[in-house]
């Protein structure tokens, strides 16, 4: 039985944390990142490495959310360039 | 009810937070007048935490064991803490007066004034061991801050030896923890005391021994800590002997505090005796053979280590006032004999051989450097001559007139060693060039302030020893235990 | 107290290996327990970094030995949580909390190798350093050139 | 024949410490003492973390301070901030290139390969310091995880055209931030209670931390870690780079 939790602040918090530092790790990251792939890919690795304890989530949404940050802080650090 | 906030921490967070800053700013032009704001704050710092016990993070007893960290303040250590951040301060003020003066000294000297008053005010063992790691990380980078490849040299040496005893030391501690179940140190002694000793514990007071030659200098680390101050910059060198003197008190009252009153410590006490007498004596020969003057002062602070450690190691009440009071006045004359040493090298340079005839260009810096080889030697009514008198007596009261002997003659050995260093300097005739020479050089405004600062002090200590004492006597009544030969 | 020598020891490290060989067959054969076995190889570890420190006269060789040093420390310090039958602090929602409590080994030493593991990285950063300018210097790693008093 | 006797010396005394070694170890017999409290009482799942964040916060406080002087040191022996730059000027100064700096870095395959695999470890490194009051992990862990992710693409690609353009001054700012996070974290603890790095479950009735069903207790440590491990990497990073350029050397001494 999967329960599926709720999606408040109370679970979500921490993935925020780490959008929050894999947007900061993104503005660093020059190359043009391909944002399909790793989306993808994300989400596969996020499956497999499941959810943290007490969070009970199908996958884990900190990884994910930090990987969206990354992404975010990339194409902001792109549009700046220019 | 109002409760008064207890700021003790602040005299180790502080420091710790303004050198971040002055790392980060670096080479901004505010530094200078930073580094005296900073230069003055310290000063209030002492003041700031009440006496008593300090728990972090509100983790007090629980089921009869101290379960975070603790810091014990009292007055001793408020002392001690005081004279530390004086000379800092003072270190710092003659640091602005330099050239090339930048964040990352400033940083340095602040995290190393942070880490010793941490260390001794901790009354837990890791947190000692983690705050003496960072000093020796801070005395690597002020020696290599002089930047010549004897200084790098040395710094590598101190850096190796560092690596081993701070490794030697954590094997002792986790000796000790899987010995007793707790790193407080209070907690710590009481289980050694209603325990049987097991071969776990010796190998533990060992290890602790090694960590307390090494952080202070005796032997056998002797040539390599005489070796850092010499090349590190001479002011900074006085601030790296107050880093070592401090360690040196605290790590010899924890030794004390853990296993003093013990049936097994006695041999140890031998031991911390000897190992004293040899630093005392090694240290004054090796000053005797010196051309440098920063050598010689460094083979003097050497010697004065051991002083200070004899009169811990003794271990009686009046054996262990006597050694933090002769710690104290080290500080401060130590300090003032190399901030001369610094005043010396600006005129022209540290070796003996090409000084001479400075008495007529600056007499004021003369007569205050006398004062302070004075007081080194011993002799009234400057703050060496209380400290050693008490010294010589605790040694009395033990009934070890051995000891007494050996520290009047190493006295002896260091007025002449000193009056030496004195005439070459100052009374030495020289030729009518070098005159013209030192007349074109300038001395900084802020050494010589600095200086006249530490001399007032040795003169008031000198005159009103009780001052210090009295602060001092209630904790070594607690710590020590009187015993005889 | 002097760091280096003239004549090259370091051929008896060889017996390290040999040591270790030893324990893992006294584990295996005669059933040695565990935490005892830990404490040897630590306290072994321990003396063969502080033989290379002495007596290998190259300056790496000195640091790799410093480093052995050190993690004979942090197997001392990990081997004393031991418990035998026991298992991570870490609680999972499913636990019982009593039972859990005397089943973990113990967190204090664990937590203060990890201490303890950044401290030797930070100190092994500035002697590499250190040994990067003086390579540069004297084209050399032998200590007792580098390490030489004058 | 000086030397002999100085070996003699030298072997008499590492022998006794190695007999001394020996035998303290073999008769340790570990006490529990203060772990027995340690496990049981209850402040977040990795007990470890709670120890390293809640009971004994201060030595890890101590241990970060050390990261940022080694730092500090090693940039100082690369020539930043001397009061006198002349060996390093002797060393470096009449250097017709720079051999380090020049290498281009590995074959197109590992170029390919490499941005994927330190993004992916990157983010893995956020993953872990993030898990760290809840999974084995924390803020060292993972920002040697970020730190290494670095490294790999310092490897392939050269430090010169790096994709993860980690300059000193993005690093140096990270590492200061992150200590001063730490620091003025624990004195919101002297703020509230009067104690120094106190674990603030609880402010004006909100959670510190928001975190779902047991894991109130998480306070100020999720920050915590967050801190070290922005720390840890921006350190273990910048030492990277010192060791591995020259410009910063010859940059220092022109100065």
């Amino acid at each position: 039985m999967i329960n599926y939790g709720l999606i408040t602040i109370n679970t979500m918090f921490l993935s925020l944390v780490g959008m929050l530092v894999g947007f900061l790790l993104g503005i660093t990251i020059n190359t043009k990142l391909n944002i399909w792939f790793y989306l993808i890919v994300g989400v596969f690795i996020a499956y497999m490495l499941g959810s943290l304890p007490y969070y009970n989530f199908p996958m884990s949404y900190s990884f994910i959310l930090s990987l969206v940050g990354l992404l975010f802080g990339n194409i902001i650090n792109k549009v700046f360039k220019k | 009810m109002v409760k008064i906030m207890n700021l003790l921490p602040l005299i180790v967070v502080y420091p710790l937070i303004m050198a971040i800053i002055f790392n980060y700013i670096y080479k901004s032009k505010v530094i200078r007048i930073l580094a005296l704001l900073m230069a003055l704050s310290l000063i209030i710092l002492p003041f700031l935490g009440s006496y008593g016990t300090y728990f972090f993070g509100a983790h007090g007893m629980e089921s009869g064991l101290i379960s975070g960290i603790a810091y014990i303040f009292n007055p001793a250590k408020q002392i001690i803490i005081f004279t530390l951040m004086l000379i800092g301060s003072l270190v710092l003020i003659t640091g602005i007066g330099e050239k090339r003066v930048n964040g990352l000294f400033v940083s340095l000297l602040l995290m190393g004034l942070a880490s010793v008053s941490a260390v001794v005010l901790a009354d837990d063992l890791f947190n000692i061991y983690v705050f003496y790691e960072i000093v020796a990380i801070v005395q690597t980078g002020l020696v290599i801050a002089s930047g010549t490849e004897k200084a790098y040299k040395s710094a590598f040496r101190y850096m190796i030896m560092g690596n081993m005893a701070g490794s030697l030391l954590l094997l002792g501690i986790a000796f000790l923890l899987s010995a007793t179940g707790t790193l407080n140190i209070s907690d710590m002694h009481n289980y050694l005391a209603n325990n049987p000793a097991t071969p776990t514990i010796y190998g533990g007071l060992l290890m602790l021994i090694i960590g307390l030659c090494y952080g202070s200098g005796l032997p056998p680390f002797h040539t390599v800590k005489a070796d850092i101050y010499a090349r590190a910059k001479p002011f900074v060198a006085s601030m790296l002997q107050t880093y070592s003197k401090a360690i040196l008190v605290a790590i010899m009252l924890v030794i004390l505090k853990l296993f003093g009153g013990l049936s097994y410590f006695n041999t140890a006490h031998g031991a911390l005796i000897a190992l004293s007498i040899f630093g005392m004596v090694f240290g004054v020969v090796m000053a005797l053979l010196q051309s440098d003057y920063k050598k010689l002062l460094s083979y003097h602070a050497i010697s004065q280590v051991g002083y200070v450690a004899a009169g811990l190691a003794i271990g009686t009440p009046l054996g262990i006032v006597a050694g933090i009071f002769h710690a104290i006045n080290n500080f401060i004359y130590k300090s003032a004999l190399f901030l001369g040493a610094h005043i010396v090298s600006q005129k022209k340079s540290s070796n003996l051989a090409k000084l001479g005839g400075l008495l007529p260009i600056m007499p004021t810096v003369a007569f205050m450097i006398l004062c302070a080889k004075l007081a080194i030697s011993g002799v009234p009514p400057f703050n060496g001559f209380q400290s050693k008198l008490l010294l010589a007596e605790a040694a009395m009261n033990v009934n070890m007139p051995e000891l007494a002997i050996i520290m009047i003659l190493v006295s002896v050995g260091t007025f002449v060693s000193m009056m030496k260093a004195f005439y070459l300097i100052f009374l030495k005739p020289c030729s009518e060039e070098q005159i013209k020479e030192y007349k074109t050089t300038k001395v900084s405004k802020y050494s010589i302030f600095s200086l006249a600062v530490l001399t007032i002090l040795c003169i008031l200590l000198g005159i009103y020893p009780d001052i210090v004492i009295n602060q001092i006597t209630p904790y070594a009544n607690e710590i020590g235990r009187i015993w005889t030969l | 107290m002097i760091l280096y020598y003239d004549i090259n020891y370091d051929i008896i490290l060889i017996l390290y290996p040999i040591i270790e060989i030893a324990i893992i067959l006294l584990i295996l054969v005669m059933n040695m327990d565990l935490q005892l076995a830990s404490f040897i190889t630590a306290g072994i570890l321990a003396i063969v970094g502080l033989y290379g420190v002495f007596f290998v006269d190259n300056v790496l060789k000195k640091i790799i030995a410093l480093s052995a040093l050190g993690n004979g420390v942090n197997l001392t310090l990990i081997a004393i949580g031991y418990k035998a039958g026991g298992i991570v602090p870490i609680k999972m929602p499913s636990m019982e909390f009593t039972m859990f409590a005397t089943k973990a080994v113990y967190p204090l030493p664990q937590a203060l190798v990890l201490t303890n593991i950044v401290i030797e990285a930070s100190m092994l950063a500035i002697m590499l350093a250190l040994s990067i300018v003086f390579y540069k210097k004297y084209k050399t790693l032998k200590a007792s050139i580098i390490l030489k008093e004058d | 024949m000086s030397y002999i006797n100085r070996e003699i010396a030298v072997s008499l005394s590492f022998m006794f410490f190695g007999a001394a070694i020996l035998y303290s170890v073999y008769n340790i017999n570990v006490v529990e003492g203060v772990n027995a409290i340690y496990t049981h009482s209850y402040i977040i799942p990795n007990f470890v973390t709670a120890v390293l964040f809640d009971w004994r916060g201060f030595d890890t406080l101590g241990e970060c301070l050390i990261l940022i002087n080694s730092v500090l040191v090693t940039g100082m022996v690369f020539g930043r901030g001397l009061f006198n730059s002349e060996f390093l000027k002797e060393v470096y100064g009449n250097q017709k290139k720079l051999n380090i700096d020049e290498i281009e870095g590995f074959t197109p395959i590992i170029k390919v390969l490499a941005i994927p695999m330190s993004i992916i470890l990157m983010i893995l490194g956020v993953y872990v310091i993030l898990g760290g009051h809840i999974t084995p992990g924390g803020g060292f862990q993972g920002g040697s995880l970020i730190a290494a992710s670095y490294i790999l693409a310092i490897v392939s690609f050269g430090i010169r055209n790096c994709p993860i353009n980690f300059n000193h001054k993005f690093l140096e700012t990270l590492e200061s931030f992150g200590a001063l996070i730490f620091l003025i974290l624990g004195l919101t603890g002297i703020a509230v209670s009067g104690y120094y790095l106190l674990n603030i479950h609880s402010l004006f009735g909100m959670n510190v931390f928001p975190s779902p069903t047991g894991l109130e207790n998480a306070g100020i440590i999720p920050y915590l870690n967050t801190a070290v491990g922005l720390k840890v990497l921006a350190g273990l990073s910048t030492i990277t780079t010192l060791l591995s350029s020259e410009r910063v050397i010859v940059k220092n001494i022109s100065d």
